[in-house]
């Protein structure tokens, strides 16, 4: 290196809304997700609880029909557009990404930001129809009913569209800069395991997230132009719409698990001490999830009219993707195997990760098999098995690497005491709010009922109450960590005694990530007594 | 025939209702299946969690793992093959229920259904019985429903017969059952279909021999009621999701004073409400659209209730006043 | 940079004058009546010149190999999406077609022969 | 060097990136990455089309015919000479000759051009005779759903349409950069991509023309 390396954090290089605004800095751009999406997050929980206090009474307690439908369908849609699927990717994955590997920057710094503008603009899109009508259709926009509404589907269905192309254009960006800026030695073996999981969250961003844009568009095109194509009364196929959206949306889920997957590997080998188990086929589990779970969205349209022989193919492919979701599990599980473990708060989340994600798992084969999603689709056990998945996996994942990188990113430390009580009453409040939702979705219950059957009304009640504990356990989190912000304790280069590249590094990282490049010789999880 | 329909939570174990088709046993079977392997699964995984946590706890002493294990390929190959085997049987199982679900006998008594915003409609195909928002079929006797939408999509769902098939706008769709015990059953729209997604309910009654036969009598000898009650009738089940008669505004205008009022239309022009005005509001609703209900036009009811329950409508409204 | 391979301005012209004389064989091809395979035997010379394009235009011949896989798996998830999806589609239940007559379709469509005013049917 | 250093500006490499090498290989790999999302992206249309094949056979017969197969041969042979000259202005580019780039650029935008005035007159005629997407349409035929193909076809070829608007607009940005001379032996990147770029929207049409015009 022949100039001199600026030794300040890249907080305190430039300062300023500009300095913020059209960085060229994957750290910046990734903190700035990271407060996007919280917003998000923040948003849509306060729509669940809405949601959650109406369901409260089998009746109408204080939101008519329609205002009902509007909340579950923009809780949905900004839960999944606005939070879960930019969640680990777009903001850890920005900031993480480089460091891990030990360059400077991603590939493409300039798209990079691009793509965070896109995705502010579409957000914007997608708010402001709260404004102009809130869309009723549900998140999935089913035709032809979202053909009909009157609410402003279009709006809403733009921003989707816009952000869809933040998506792929992130995607692009990781996967060039994986290919192209690992530094000497970093070999694809020694990347770390996170690494792996956002390289295949990235094949799914680029290949399946065209296919909502272009769903999306002949969605808005059918609707102001009645092109004929989904509706129906006009000799469309509306079960061709569903194909599109779960061309997509199925790949989606995996666009969230993955990352909060390949966060796992990172906790499980830091707080134990060891080398991971596996390492081969947990990487190669990763892109086996990715490449499966293309052929698998006819899952969800068992009973749409589908033909018979589709689903069996459909559901056949459904159980192959377990497969390596297991591998995964227990890979990790082994990995646990003689560490020495230390249960810090981002450990809980793992632990809390694997309890949770098994449960959704598991009741995903039970939707998988033919003859039980018959009776259960569209049920409130969809709706449990999908906040299993989605927020006993990916949430628990998501607050598992905020805490773990938290010291990295800001910094400072937080109370790990507090974090621990909200670890806990987060995942007690968790199943409070959805194991019912399980036993009611077998008995009958449909999702979607703003009013319902008042056999019901113990089960919603305790979800209801459950949501409550939810709500305090994250502003635990939300309070313990503005304190953190304000008067932590500063942290130390590496507080865990981690070894992958991003520890290596100051706290928080200064603006050319390293001093100087980082050579690597050895794997990224080689603790202590590792067989080399 | 109003009786109540069965409890679904009472009756039943502790995740499904009481079975009542043929093949819902069968099809809980599995069920159970996955559900014992899942606890076995869980509670192995949480026990080897929580032990080795407990067992390798990093203290003072022990700042270090005490091995590196990171290969085998005897567990490797253990946990693929056995997860795939045991998904491939739990695959076959389902697939072969779903089958008996989705093939329905040769000699099933056919009923049509269809599903518009928001009511059910059935008619029996040996009778040409119409009713809407309930029907009956007799026990122990296969039924096949063939259904469509007139409007959005909806999804006929009967927990207790484990039955459940999206109707599809444009097209038909089937399911069929042999109920086996007699009582009343819940039917429920599971596709979200809009405002009143949630009130599209139904009830089947599965009758003994000789009650159905009554049931059909009962409800074929319709044409001696008076107009009005007729149209009560067809309110109740089919507009009053939409329209109240008390004054208040749902989705559509009240009726309230409705019959012989002024009425204003989106585009300007207006005129008093008379008995043609009412035909064509309920056939070809979009032809004149109410001042500030634009975008929300009603769907047309055109075939769907006949002349006869048209003038009953009309005298119905007459009496709200 | 230097050591890029440049591509004779011959090889282009090839090309160039391969794909027009495709375009004329799948103009002509598509006079004659193969019955079902029209649209195979169409779509057999379209892939032709498309591969003609990537691997000379596109310069997938003297690039590195991945670009070429990233190319191939795309397209492997192309056929991933048709095939699946016309899977459904072609195996409906047989039932629908001929029920579906009975619909009557809000076409915007002004049918010949039957008279125009009366068959254009309502706008919605 | 020292002969070109006075005719041409010299690119700094990013201060992420090694060497210039590694930088265009970057970015050719990130282009190719992009051009595979272009795939999948109008992948959906071409289902749609084989879909509605399917289930209409007839109607695709009669309503191909409403197309005119010499106006699509007239643009497949442009766009092949426009993907040719395409190819050339990254030659000249790699070889350092500006005026070539930018004449062989120019004939690209010229044939992008012609491109759409025929395209234009297509759409005219379609809208003359009421072939006009969905809401609009008020053609003749036999076929009950006639209007689907049209639908498809106003999507498919607007959607491409608007990829060669793109195009257009990205050929004119490397005109003003080929004029201030920043592309030579050593830098052509931009040149490369936009390059590709075009040659994807020349590939989805060699698909369009026969599937819409020839095969009904
Ligand atoms: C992060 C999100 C996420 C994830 C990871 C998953 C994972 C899975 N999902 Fe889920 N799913 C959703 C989010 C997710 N899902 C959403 C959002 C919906 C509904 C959308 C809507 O309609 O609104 C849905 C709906 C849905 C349906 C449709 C239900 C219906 O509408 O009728 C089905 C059906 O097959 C299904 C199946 C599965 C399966 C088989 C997995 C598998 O990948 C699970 C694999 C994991 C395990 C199995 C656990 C770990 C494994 C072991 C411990 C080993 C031992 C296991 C065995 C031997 C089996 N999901
Ligand atoms: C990431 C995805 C995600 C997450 C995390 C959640 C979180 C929650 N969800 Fe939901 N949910 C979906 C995705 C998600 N959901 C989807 C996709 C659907 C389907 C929609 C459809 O049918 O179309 C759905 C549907 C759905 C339903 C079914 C509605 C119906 O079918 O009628 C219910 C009902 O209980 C529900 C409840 C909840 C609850 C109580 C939470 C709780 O966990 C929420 C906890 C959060 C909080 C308590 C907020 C705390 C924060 C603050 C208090 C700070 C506030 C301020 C700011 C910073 C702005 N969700
Ligand atoms: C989907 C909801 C819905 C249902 C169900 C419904 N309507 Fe309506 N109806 C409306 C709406 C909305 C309007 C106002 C817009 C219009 O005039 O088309 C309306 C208007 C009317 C009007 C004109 C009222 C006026 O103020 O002038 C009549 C008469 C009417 N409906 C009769 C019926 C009858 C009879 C039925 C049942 C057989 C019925 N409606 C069921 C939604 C509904
Ligand atoms: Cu009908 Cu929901
Ligand atoms: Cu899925």
């Amino acid at each position: 290196m022949e100039h001199e390396v600026d030794k300040r954090s890249f907080y305190e290089v430039k300062k300023g809304f500009m300095s913020w605004a059209i960085t060229l800095d994957h750290k910046r751009i990734g903190i700035m997700y990271l407060v996007s999406v919280l917003i998000g997050f923040g948003l849509g929980g306060l729509f669940a609880l809405a949601l959650r206090l109406e369901l409260i009474t089998p009746d109408k307690l204080f939101m008519a029909d329609k205002m009902y439908n509007q909340s579950f369908t923009l809780h949905g849609a900004i839960m999944v557009f606005l939070f879960i699927i930019p969640s680990i990717p777009a903001s850890f994955g920005n900031f993480m990404l480089p460091l891990m590997l030990g360059a400077k920057d991603v590939a493409f710094p300039r798209l990079n930001l691009a793509s965070f503008h896109i995705f502010l603009l579409g957000a914007a899109f997608l708010v402001l129809s709260i404004f102009l009508g809130a869309v009723d259709t549900g998140w999935t926009f089913y035709a032809p009913y979202s053909l009909h509404t009157d609410t402003s589907v279009v709006c809403a269905v733009f921003g989707a569209f816009i952000m869809g192309f933040s998506s792929i254009l992130t995607g692009v960006n990781f996967i060039a800069t994986i290919h192209s800026l690992r530094p000497p030695g970093m070999t694809w073996f020694r990347m770390p395991l996170f690494v792996w999981a956002l390289y295949s969250t990235s094949i799914l961003q680029v290949l399946a997230t065209p296919v909502l844009g272009i769903t999306l568009l002949l969605l808005m095109v059918e609707r102001v132009m009645n092109i004929g194509i989904f509706d129906p009364s006009l000799g469309g196929d509306p079960v061709l719409f569903e194909h599109f959206f779960w061309f997509y949306s199925h790949p989606a889920v995996y666009i969230m698990i993955l990352p909060a997957m390949g966060v796992m590997s990172e906790l499980v080998t830091t707080f134990c001490r060891r080398n991971i188990f596996g390492y081969k086929y947990i990487a190669y589990s990763s892109i086996a999830i990715a490449v499966i779970s293309f052929l698998v969205w006819g899952h969800h349209l068992f009973v749409s009219g589908q033909s018979d022989f589709a689903s069996m193919l459909f559901s056949l492919l459904t159980f192959l993707v377990a497969i390596p979701s297991a591998i995964k599990i227990f890979n990790w599980i082994a990995t646990m195997y003689k560490g020495s473990i230390d249960a810090k708060s981002p450990f809980l989340y793992f632990v809390a990760f694997i309890l949770l994600f098994c449960i959704g798992g598991f009741t995903g084969i039970v939707l998988g098999s033919l003859s039980l999603d018959v009776n259960l689709h569209d049920t409130y056990f969809v709706v449990a098995h999908f906040h299993y998945t989605m927020m006993g996996g990916v949430l628990m994942a998501f607050l598992g690497a905020v805490h773990y990188w938290w010291p990295k990113m800001i910094g400072k430390m937080y109370n790990e005491l507090l974090a621990k009580i909200a670890c806990f009453l987060i995942v007690i409040g968790f199943n409070v709010v959805f194991f019912p939702q399980f036993l009611m979705g077998a008995k009958g219950m449909p999702r979607r009922y703003h009013v319902y059957d008042p056999e019901f009304h113990v089960y919603h009640v305790i979800s209801t109450v459950g949501s409550w504990i939810l709500a305090v356990g994250f502003i635990m989190v939300l309070y313990y960590l503005i304190q953190s912000l304000r008067n932590g304790e500063k942290a130390p280069d590496n507080p865990w005694g981690s070894l992958t590249l991003e520890w290596k590094t100051t706290s928080p990282p200064i603006l050319e990530n390293f001093e100087s490049t980082p050579s690597v010789t050895c794997g990224p999880y080689e603790y202590k007594g590792s067989p080399s | 025939m109003n009786q109540k329909a069965d409890s679904l939570v009472d009756k039943g174990g502790v995740w499904f209702s009481e079975p009542i088709s043929t093949y819902a046993a069968q099809s809980d079977s599995l069920f159970y299946f996955i559900l014992i392997l899942s606890i076995i699964m869980f509670f192995a995984i949480g026990f080897v969690m929580f032990w080795f946590m407990i067992k390798y706890k990093r203290t003072e002493e022990r700042p270090e793992a005490d091995g590196q294990l990171i290969h085998s390929n005897f567990l490797e190959i253990s946990w693929t093959v056995i997860p795939t085997i045991l998904c491939l049987f739990v695959f076959y199982w389902g697939y072969k229920d779903f089958l008996t679900m989705s093939i329905p006998p040769v000699d099933a008594m056919e009923i049509r259904v269809t599903g518009q915003k928001w009511f059910w409609e059935f008619e029996t195909a040996d009778n040409g019985l119409k009713t809407t928002g309930e029907f009956a079929v007799p026990v122990n006797t296969p039924v096949k429903l063939i259904m469509t939408s007139k409007d959005v999509i909806h999804s006929l769902f009967v927990p207790n017969f484990r039955m459940k098939r999206d109707v599809v706008p444009n097209r038909y769709t089937r399911v069929w059952f042999e109920a086996e015990k007699t009582g009343s059953y819940k039917l429920f729209c599971t596709e979200y279909c809009g405002d009143a997604h949630s009130k599209m309910l139904a009830t089947v009654h599965v009758l003994s021999d000789e009650d159905y036969e009554k049931w059909v009598d009962k409800n074929l000898s319709s044409d001696s009621v008076p107009l009005d009650v007729i149209g009560k009738k067809v309110f109740d089940v089919k507009c009053s999701i939409c329209h109240s008669t008390d004054g208040s505004k749902k989705v559509g205008p009240t009726w309230k004073g409705l019959f012989g009022s002024k009425r204003v239309f989106e585009d300007g022009t207006s005129l008093v409400a008379d008995d043609d005005y009412i035909k064509e509001s309920i056939n070809e609703p979009s032809a004149k659209i109410v001042s500030g209900y634009k975008g929300i036009p009603m769907t047309s009811f055109l075939g769907s209730v006949s002349d006869r329950e048209i003038d009953g409508l009309i005298e119905y409204m007459k009496t709200l006043k | 940079m230097s050591e890029h391979y440049v591509v004779p301005v011959k090889t282009y012209v090839k090309t160039l004058l391969t794909l027009i004389f495709l375009t004329f064989v799948t103009v002509k091809i598509a006079e004659f009546d193969f019955g079902s395979l029209n649209v195979a035997v169409a779509l057999f010379v379209a892939m032709i010149k498309a591969t003609v394009v990537a691997l000379f235009f596109m310069g997938l011949k003297w690039d590195k190999g991945f670009n070429a896989v990233i190319l191939i798996t795309s397209l492997i998830f192309m056929a991933i999406f048709f095939l699946l999806t016309l899977g459904d589609i072609e195996t409906r239940a047989q039932t629908d077609k001929v029920e579906a007559m009975r619909f009557g379709i809000n076409s915007p469509v002004n049918i010949i022969g039957e008279g125009h005013s009366e068959s254009h049917s309502k706008k919605h | 060097m020292s002969e070109l250093d006075s005719k041409f500006i010299k690119h700094e490499v990013a201060h992420h990136f090694e060497s210039a090498e590694q930088e265009f290989d970057t970015a050719k790999l990130g282009m190719w990455t992009f051009l595979g999302q272009e795939l999948l992206f109008f992948s959906a249309l071409f289902v749609a089309y084989a879909v509605f094949r399917f289930l209409y056979p007839a109607m695709f017969l009669e309503a191909h015919r409403h197309l005119s197969v010499n106006m699509g041969f007239l643009n497949t042979i442009v766009l092949l000479i426009s993907s040719f000259t395409m190819a050339m202005a990254i030659r000249s580019a790699q070889v350092s000759n500006k005026k070539h780039t930018f004449i062989y650029l120019l004939v690209t935008l010229v044939c992008a051009g012609m491109f759409m005035v025929v395209k234009y007159m297509e759409y005219m005629e379609k809208f003359h005779h009421g072939l006009l997407p969905g809401r609009w349409f008020t053609g003749e035929g036999t076929s009950e759903v006639l209007h689907i193909f049209f639908g498809l076809y106003f999507c498919l070829t607007g959607l491409h349409g608007i990829h060669v608007l793109i195009g257009m607009g990205l050929i004119i940005w490397l005109l003003i950069r080929t004029q201030k001379g920043e592309f030579y032996s050593e830098y052509y990147t931009p040149v490369e991509m936009v390059g590709l770029y075009w040659h994807l929207v020349d590939l989805v049409w060699i698909f369009l023309f026969p599937l819409l015009y020839l095969v009904g």
